[in-house]
């Protein structure tokens, strides 16, 4: 049954291509259909035992072996099939047929990075990522500049993962590690350049600073729907990588690096907040403060502290909603204005109240108000943080938190206030589907805002992480 | 004493191919080189080889190179060549084969010095005993019983070059160049017609 | 899900209705708000009036004293073992919803009579029950963590109440800022929760008071101090005032309700209710005097300097803002608390009056160009003086005893200096104040023409529904202050006595009794006055009115018209090198380092593949030459391996 | 029939073998070139023949055979490309032949 | 002198058996010249490329039965082994494919001659995988030589005639060179069999050389960086399928010589200084061979180019000279086979009379034009490239670890820098065809592509796919020593 989440979307994505070139709205709808059926066999299915093929005996063994469970995995695939549903369902790109097949794609690779049990599995499907985003770059983009970057960046990640995994295999004998079995010890020459690796295809596939460079052209590019899966999921699986994969199994290692990639974090955090205070396009400005909201994910996840971890969790999710959000909105200005100028934008809000309403939700939510998805992470993460005794990580990370509103608001009310440019053409306000899509997405935020514990029955990262942790960190 | 000899010949005649002004000089200094050949396959008693060595080699190959010369150079000139384009050429060359020459020779000299068996002369018996080391009776033998598998092979290669010379060289007689050329020449001009746009984007 | 999300048990159904009733009628206006139009402004108001009603029935649970706590307790929601939100209602925020709900309703009312025939009617009314649900959330947690919500929540409200008119650029700007010196007022608080989260492991007001002893003085003074970061942001004290002035963009029944009764006030709220900490560290209590004082000082100077009458009203509430903190801040919480509930009503009248005025010389705000009033709107001449003598402090008005209170709270609890201060202070809003009153209503009308008889007729809606809650507003101006008469057993000090009894007393017996201190202030009250009397309202004074006042318009000084520079330097220190540092980024790093380094490894990698294309040249010697070159390497590589061997 | 040392043989063999490059590398008329293959191929009979008679085993001269026609159809496939490619071209030069590159 | 027992070998049934593969294949290549004389001249094509592929596949039936009875037949010239069958298998599936190709040759020319050379230039590169000594080794490759020679020249267009020069000039100096190797290994020696290098003589410079020149031989019909010099001018000159042929059979039989070398006639303690050449070579080949293809512009160049990197992969994976590396070498060898064939497969179908379809210009939008072979090239490319759902992917990894696991690991790593440009290389192309174009260009009528390249890209896509998923890794491989 789990195989489904991942076999199904794909091959659904293939099967779309029996309908005819032009039956936009046909593809809309089974694409919908089916990341709804994924997610209700999501939501239901945490209790489905672990599904696992022998593979390779030869070098090393190596199963096919994926599972659901109930921690982390379990709520970033939830993640993955709503924000997919919703993104299918409003994509208005030449040829819409392929688009959702290349959505789907997507889908099915990412679930299978979220519910690999085997490193093989899991290196297989994260360069799978990289085909549907590449795809798309080349063939509904006008210059190939951000699909190059985005190739040199993720392919090198890619494939330094695959030889670490190669690696791992070779010394450890077997690669079916992910969240169960004991956990291999490595030669220590052997673990650290086997950690070098993952840690580098972890850096690059959730933009840390100095890896992003991909980052703010593939998100401009893209269309809308399938920035949001990007910007908002694909984003995850490096985190999700460092949670699973790092910290269980090169504990020493990752301690040894913790103060390199918090730096990191912090630099990335205070870069995509300043960054983001002047970009004069919209979706830049969103890209830049993923980079920031990022930064601080990864910060709580190097401090090891299990509340940080917890509120790193939560914010993940509520970081994949309103991005997800955020750029879908996003979307909808550059389809009625056609342009992503922030200057020449302005006054939409009058003539669409309804986006102006969505837009706004999306961006308190990013700026961490109160009440919501964002502002409840946040605390956790900087209380944990506090506790850890990281003091001026604290200061910085509130200190952006005020960039972040004011950035934030300068977005949005550049696009919604201000005096109407009567050049720009008025268009209709958000269609009923419209609207719909964006629904799900907001009652999630708001239910995370108002009660994060709601994850917590599941929301353990998972027991090993935990006790790999040092649970409080010996302050030199 | 009569190695040194054939030895000078030997090179003379390679040189002499190498450095002709006109190849049928060189056809002819290769006949040479070939004949020298056979004497020494004589002194080092491999009698079959020195004939085969004349009949085909010298008999069949050359001709061959021969009736080629003649129909290329059926114009009225002779053979010219064009202005030498690659100047840069020889200095490298030569200095890539006196390094791997020097090599062989120098591991040659070492090589032999202790291990091998040195050329011990034939025994007396005349050329074109039977029993003596390189007749062509042993040569037979061996040929048809253990090493049979490479003389099948050779009609195998034999009968390949023949099938190769006839379809390279082929009836051309057929070959209408003209409206074949013209007929694809159009149908490319409309292809690249569409495929510039796609080379613009 | 939801049930096991919010885990809601009914104990008190009267104190859950009072919060979530706006909220309620908030979600719906936004929602229907575009087709019913009109009728929203009168949703609105009736779901506030029975807020007001339920708060009002929920009196006898805020008194009645349970299981050694006072007050009504409603667990809600636990995030983990230290963090869950809850609703407390006990007499001090008993006393703030009051405040919210009724100057709410009323402020509903005239609303409606204000913003009739605006477009975006529902929107606003719906703006306004959410802001009234984000200050009971405030008013109501009975933790820190329910506090922040309530105190990102109710930013947000004035955010959007602020940029309500977004076609103007003005607003817009301005509820930006309002919003961001908002947003860093949560900072602070935040790191006093992380702070407290740390040292005791839980958040509620009950955990935290209780376990003040085990907190070390330093971090008790941090504390204190990240917490007053917070209330300074939010009550406009002094370095982050610079927000409430450009708030007065958003229409006037906004002004009247948020910037002045009461979202201004909850920095008030916040240390009247950690009054345990406050007691704890003295040098905290003398820090937050003294700034109050400071700000009451300023504001009081710069109202001088306006000629903008909902700016000279909106320093005037800085400044008495600033007075109820220093109150508040030396310990003296009764009387801060007071002069808090007082200034809601009369300043809350003010505003409503100016807004008449504003209303009636159609959205004329300027005084200078108005005058002679007095005679054309008695009504708004009423509201606008009792306000006035209110605010200044004369004897029967609610001021006099409130202003009185804290000024002898200040002296008794040993700060002398700030007691000067908050005299002077009174001098100088006595002087602005009646300054705006002769300049309005003294004199001959200097509106123009066409704006005067427009205003007549503009009224489509009732004259009534503007001026009843103005009049309603007249009787707590007076009344007030009759509460706190009798010291100790005064009704206010009684109803008080289960929150502040515990709280430290008087320092020492004080050479100048009450009574004294209030004569000392009246007279200097009186003296204000007159000087403003001689100044606007003699009879030559208001012949030549116009040009003077030109005149005295171009001899403002440049510190008063800057308000002190406080704006350029906030945006010098904190906005500029941010955006300068993004600039910065944008410009070297992202396009030098990372794109450059890109760059030049396609560029590399591409010339590499030329350059080794180069080799194919096409001659076939060439080819053999290179092939002659590889067995050069092989033979020459054997042979050496071949001897060292 | 003096019999010299092995090495000289093998020497000698050495030599003209890298004349037969040589005149594959330096000549640019491709009769040449193919004269020059016929010389290596001989060099290596040469040699064979040499070794063949130091190790008293008839193995070389049937390789020496085998070369011997393998050379012949080499030449008769060599001359007919030559044939095919120049046969109406004026000049008869390897360096012309350049289509092909990059 | 030669002792009598030599000569008494008797040839029995056994050895000719061992050999029927072989001559089923040059049989059928003279069943396909009798029937062109007897068929009328409409039927010439079809009637060849059916008996091809019918004699192929009988021969394919034969070595099945091989595969489980291993012999040296001949007193050893002949080792019908696993390892040797399993290379022949690879060689006749890829003569079947490239067969699959003839009729991208133009009318004029007699697809009868094409197919029969094409069959005996396989049955030379069957030859030289059983080679057990020098003879047959030399003999099978001068008659794969010999029929490619003249297979490159069968196109009027001037192009091919270059093309079959060069590769004959070349190829027969680089002949030349490696028979005199063997020639001085003889010498060395006094034996042609492969299991008497075993022992050299102690201290014998010259049988170093040897060696030295017989590798220069192999590296040169393996394309191995500085011999790569030949394999992009000839293989964008030659017609389709001999290009096709020649990017894999050739290649297969001189890994076959190869892995020979390094596993049975390769003394242990001279094995990482003799062999160190080889690595460094391939490593070269890898880094410059991707490099290169970087910026082609002709389909068929830059297949060539891949090509020399893909081998480069292969020859690494026999670093250390490992069982599990042979296994994951012949598992790859399978894949690139499957891929490049596959990628061929889909020029063919996209060539017609006029020209051939390698030039990148013709490939511009294709997408929109002809989904389904853009969709097949980009997945071949994809394969190539060596991401996830393909061949690719499971052989590259395989071949990752077998060459961690011999614990070359600048070899893996560079293996890594080279699939990265690599995946550069193909991204151009398939981005050429997915670019949207400025109009949308009515998709041209099918031109006449014929049944049969269609067949070509069924077979390689679900092999490719199919392999990638699960992979199938023969096992008994490893060489037999007689």
């Amino acid at each position: 049954m789990i195989t489904a989440l991942i076999l199904g979307p794909i091959l659904g994505g293939l099967l779309l291509f029996a309908l005819p070139r032009t039956a936009d709205a046909a593809a809309r709808a089974c694409g919908v259909v089916l990341a709804l059926a994924a997610l209700v066999v999501t939501l239901t299915g945490s209790t489905l035992p672990d599904e696992s093929i022998a593979w390779l005996q030869r070098p090393f063994i190596a199963n096919y072996h994926v599972g659901l469970g109930q921690g982390l995995g379990f709520w970033l695939v939830a993640l993955l099939n709503l924000c997919t549903m919703c993104a299918i369902a409003v994509i208005k790109v030449p040829r819409v047929r392929d688009f959702t097949a290349l959505m789907l794609l997507l889908e099915g690779s990412m679930a299978g990075v979220f519910l690999a049990r085997d490193l093989l599995v899991f290196a297989l499907f994260w360069d799978l990522m990289l085909l549907p985003v590449f795809l798309v770059l080349i063939g509904w983009c006008g210059h190939a500049t951000a699909a190059w970057k985005y190739l040199i960046y993720n392919v090198l990640g890619g494939l330094t993962l695959l030889l670490a995994t190669a690696a791992f295999g070779i010394a450890a004998g077997t690669t079916d590690v992910i969240g169960h079995g004991p956990i291999p010890v490595l030669t220590p020459t052997w673990a650290a350049w086997i950690f070098a690796g993952f840690a580098f295809a972890f850096l690059v596939k959730t933009p840390v600073w100095p890896f992003h460079g991909w980052m703010p052209e593939t998100y401009v590019e893209l269309p809308a729907p399938m920035v949001a899966l990007v910007s908002g999921i694909q984003s995850k699986a490096g985190l999700y990588g460092f949670l699973v994969i790092a910290w269980v199994l090169f504990a020493e290692q990752m301690h040894a690096m913790v103060p390199v990639f918090g730096s990191l974090a912090v630099i990335g955090l205070v870069y995509g907040g300043c960054m983001a205070l002047v970009q004069s396009d919209i979706k830049r400005v969103v890209a830049y403060s993923s980079l920031s909201h990022l930064g601080l994910i990864l910060l709580a996840i190097m401090s090891g502290q299990p509340l940080a971890l917890q509120g790193a969790i939560v914010y993940m999710l509520a970081h994949g909603l309103f991005n997800v959000a955020l750029f879908l909105g996003l979307g909808f200005v550059e389809v009625r204005e056609g342009t992503r100028v922030l200057s020449r934008l302005g006054g939409l809000g009058v003539s669409n109240p309804r986006l102006a309403g969505a837009l706004i939700f999306a961006a308190l939510a990013a700026l961490g108000l109160p009440g919501l998805g964002g502002f409840s992470g946040e605390l956790l993460i900087l209380t944990g943080l506090y506790q850890a005794g990281d003091y001026w990580q604290t200061i910085v990370a509130l200190l952006v938190i005020i960039v972040a509103a004011a950035y934030m608001l300068r977005l949005f009310q550049g696009t919604m206030q201000g005096p109407v440019s009567d050049d720009l053409p008025q268009r209709p306000d958000l269609s009923a589907v419209e609207v719909l899509a964006l629904i799900p997405l907001a009652a999630m935020i708001v239910l995370l805002g108002v009660n994060p514990s709601v994850l917590s029955s599941g929301v353990e990262p998972s027991n090993a992480v935990i006790h790999a942790l040092p649970l409080q960190k010996e302050r030199a | 004493m009569l190695f040194w000899f054939l030895a000078v010949a030997l090179i003379a005649s390679a040189v002499a191919v190498v450095t002709a002004a006109k190849p049928v000089y060189s056809v002819i200094a290769l006949l040479a080189h070939f004949v020298t050949l056979a004497v020494v396959y004589v002194s080092l008693s491999a009698e079959f080889l020195a004939v085969t060595q004349i009949l085909v080699y010298s008999g069949a190959i050359l001709i061959l190179f021969l009736f080629v010369i003649a129909l290329l150079s059926s114009g009225v000139d002779s053979f010219e060549v064009g202005p030498d384009r690659l100047p840069k050429l020889p200095m490298p060359a030569l200095f890539a084969l006196v390094i791997t020459l020097v090599a062989i020779v120098f591991s040659a000299a070492h090589a032999f010095a202790h291990v091998l068996p040195v050329i011990t002369p034939t025994s007396q018996l005349a050329v074109g005993s039977a029993a003596a080391f390189g007749s062509v009776a042993t040569f037979g033998a061996m040929l048809f019983t253990s090493q049979l598998l490479p003389f099948e092979i050779t009609a195998l290669i034999l009968m390949v070059a023949v099938i190769g010379v006839v379809v390279l060289a082929g009836d051309h007689a057929t070959l209408t160049p003209p409206d074949h050329e013209r007929l694809r020449a159009i149908r490319r001009r409309e292809r690249e017609a569409i495929l510039r746009e796609g080379e613009a984007s | 899900m939801l049930h096991h999300a919010v885990g809601i048990s009914a104990h008190y159904p009267l104190l859950l209705a009072t919060w979530l009733l706006p909220l309620a009628g908030a979600l719906l206006l936004w929602s229907t708000g575009p087709r019913i139009q009109a009728k929203g402004a009168v949703l609105g108001t009736t779901v506030l009036g029975a807020a007001f009603v339920t708060a009002l029935l929920s009196i006898p649970d805020a008194l009645r004293a349970a299981d050694g706590y006072v007050g009504a307790q409603q667990p809600l929601v636990t995030w983990l073992p230290g963090m869950s939100l809850g609703l407390l209602l006990d007499p001090l925020s008993l006393l703030w919803t009051l405040v919210i709900t009724g100057v709410g309703f009323l402020i509903h009312v005239y609303s409606i009579g204000y913003l009739a025939g605006d477009r975006a009617i529902a929107r606003f009314f719906a703006y306004l029950n959410f802001f009234v649900f984000a200050m009971l959330t405030l008013v109501l947690s009975d933790n820190f963590l329910g506090l922040l919500v309530g105190w990102g929540l109710v930013g947000l409200a004035s955010y959007f109440l602020i940029g309500f008119w977004f076609e103007k650029p003005s607003a817009v700007a301005a509820s930006r800022k309002a919003f961001v010196i908002n947003v860093a007022g949560d900072v602070g608080i935040m790191l006093a929760i992380f702070i407290l989260f740390a040292q005791l492991g839980t958040l509620s007001y009950g955990g935290v008071f209780a376990h003040v002893a085990q907190l070390s003085p330093s971090t008790l003074l941090a504390v204190c101090l990240f917490l007053f970061v917070g209330c300074a942001a939010k009550s406009a004290q002094v370095p982050l005032h610079t927000w409430l002035p450009d708030a007065m963009e958003g229409p006037t029944p906004v002004s009247a309700l948020i910037h002045a009764a009461t979202m201004v006030t909850a920095g008030v709220y916040l240390i009247a209710r950690c009054h345990p900490l406050w007691d704890a560290s003295p040098d905290a209590r003398a820090f937050v005097g003294v700034v109050g004082a400071i700000t009451a000082l300023v504001g009081a100077i710069l109202g001088l300097g306006q000629w903008d009458i909902k700016r000279i009203l909106a320093y005037s509430t800085m400044s008495q803002i600033g007075y109820m903190i220093m109150g508040v801040g030396v310990g003296a919480y009764q009387a801060g608390v007071l002069h808090f509930f007082a200034h809601a009503f009369f300043k809350a009248q003010l505003f409503l009056g100016a807004g008449i005025i504003i209303h009636a010389l159609g959205d004329e705000q300027d005084i200078r160009r108005m005058g002679g009033l007095a005679r054309k709107m008695p009504f708004a001449l009423l509201a606008m003086l009792t306000g006035t003598l209110a605010i200044c402090g004369i004897f029967p008005f609610s001021g006099f005893f409130s202003k009185d209170a804290i000024l002898y709270g200040v002296l008794e609890h040993g700060h002398p200096y700030l007691y000067f201060i908050g005299v002077l202070t009174a001098a100088i809003t006595a002087y602005y104040m009646f300054r705006m009153l002769f300049v309005v209503f003294a004199g001959q009308a200097r509106t123009p023409a066409s704006v005067g008889e427009h205003a007549g007729h503009a009224h489509h809606a009732p004259a009534w529904l503007m001026q009843l809650p103005v009049a309603l507003l007249i009787v707590p101006t007076i009344g007030i202050g009759w509460l706190a008469i009798g010291g100790e057993q005064s009704p206010w000090a009684r109803f008080f006595e289960p929150i502040f009894g515990a709280s430290l007393q008087p320092l020492a017996r004080l050479g100048m009794s009450e009574a004294t201190s209030s004569l000392v202030v009246t007279s200097v009250v009186l003296l204000g006055i007159a000087t403003a009397f001689f100044v606007y309202a003699t009879p030559q004074a208001l012949r030549n009115a116009p040009e003077r006042l030109q005149r005295e318009g171009q001899r403002m000084p440049g510190m008063l018209t800057h308000a002190f520079y406080f704006d350029d330097a906030l945006d010098g220190l904190f906005v500029q090198p941010t955006r300068a540092l993004g600039r910065f980024c944008a410009a070297t790093v992202e396009r030098d380092v990372l794109d450059g380094g890109v760059h030049d490894i396609t560029v590399g990698a591409r010339w590499l593949g030329h350059f080794f294309r180069s080799f194919q040249t096409g001659f076939v010697r060439a080819y053999a030459l290179v092939l002659a070159l590889g067995v050069a390497a092989f033979a020459a590589y054997y042979v050496l391996v071949g001897v060292t061997r | 029939m003096a019999v010299g040392e092995l090495s000289n043989y093998v020497t000698l063999s050495a030599v003209l073998f890298f004349l037969g490059v040589a005149g594959v590398i330096l000549r640019r008329n491709p009769l040449v070139m193919l004269m020059g293959v016929e010389l290596m191929l001989n060099a290596s009979n040469l040699a064979l023949v040499a070794f063949s008679r130091a190790w008293g085993s008839m193995v070389g001269h049937i390789f020496a055979f085998l070369v011997i026609t393998v050379a012949a159809a080499e030449a008769a496939i060599g001359l007919a490309i030559i044939v095919v490619v120049f046969h109406r071209s004026a000049r008869v030069d390897v360096d012309d032949v350049t289509i092909l590159k990059g | 002198m030669i002792t009598a027992a030599a000569l008494q070998h008797a040839i029995t049934a056994a050895d000719w058996e061992a050999l029927r593969p072989i001559i089923w294949i040059a049989g059928g290549a003279l069943a396909v010249l009798l029937f062109d004389l007897c068929l009328p001249r409409g039927a010439h094509r079809i009637s060849s490329v059916l008996l091809g592929v019918t004699s192929l596949v009988w021969a394919g039936g034969f070595l099945v039965r091989n595969y489980h009875t291993p012999y040296a037949a001949f007193g050893g010239a002949f080792l019908s082994d696993g390892f040797s069958v399993v290379f022949q298998g690879a060689i006749v599936l890829a003569t079947l494919l490239s067969l699959l190709f003839v009729y991208t040759f133009e009318e004029r020319i007699s697809s009868a001659g094409a197919v029969a050379l094409l069959l005996w230039a396989a049955s030379g590169a069957m030859l030289m995988t059983g080679a057990g000594n020098l003879l047959i080794l030399f003999l099978g490759l001068e008659l794969l030589s010999l029929a490619l020679y003249a297979l490159c020249g069968m196109a009027s267009r001037r192009a091919a005639r270059e093309a079959a020069l060069k590769y004959l000039l070349l190829s027969s100096m680089a002949s030349a060179v490696m028979l005199y190797g063997m020639v001085l290994l003889f010498g060395v020696t006094g034996s042609v069999n492969f299991s008497a290098f075993l022992a050299p003589p102690p201290g014998n410079p010259l049988y170093l050389v040897a060696l030295g020149l017989f590798y220069v031989g192999v590296a040169f019909k393996l394309g191995l960086v500085p011999f790569h010099i030949w394999m992009p001018d000839v293989f964008e000159g030659a017609p389709l399928p001999v290009t096709a042929f020649m990017s894999v059979a050739t290649k297969a039989g001189m890994l076959a010589v190869l892995a020979r070398i390094i596993y049975v006639a390769t003394p242990a303690g001279l094995a990482n200084k003799v062999l160190l050449p080889i690595w460094v070579v391939a490593a070269l080949s890898m880094i410059i061979g991707n490099l290169a293809a970087l910026s082609q512009s002709n389909l068929k160049r830059l297949l060539a180019y891949s090509g020399i990197g893909q081998i480069g992969y292969i020859v690494a994976a026999f670093a250390g000279a490992t069982a599990l590396g042979l296994r994951y070498a012949l598992f790859y060898l399978l894949a690139y086979l499957f891929m490049t064939l596959g990628a061929f497969a889909v020029i063919a179908a996209l060539s017609d009379q006029a020209d051939e379809g390698a030039r990148l210009v013709s490939y511009a939008g294709l997408a929109h034009r002809r989904p389904m072979l853009a969709a097949a090239m980009s997945f071949f490319l994809i394969g190539l490239a060596g991401l996830p759902p393909t061949v690719g992917f499971m052989g590259k990894l395989l071949l990752l670890s077998s060459v961690l696991n011999a614990g070359y690991i600048s070899l893996a790593v560079l293996l890594i820098v080279g699939t990265a440009i690599s995946i550069y290389a193909y991204a151009k192309i398939i981005r050429v065809m997915y670019a949207p174009m400025r109009h949308e260009v009515v998709a041209g009528a099918m031109s006449a592509t014929w049944p049969l390249p269609w067949i070509a890209i069924a077979i390689c896509s679900v092999a490719v796919l199919g392999l990638g998923l699960y992979p199938l890794v023969p096992s008994a491989v490893l060489p037999l020593v007689k």
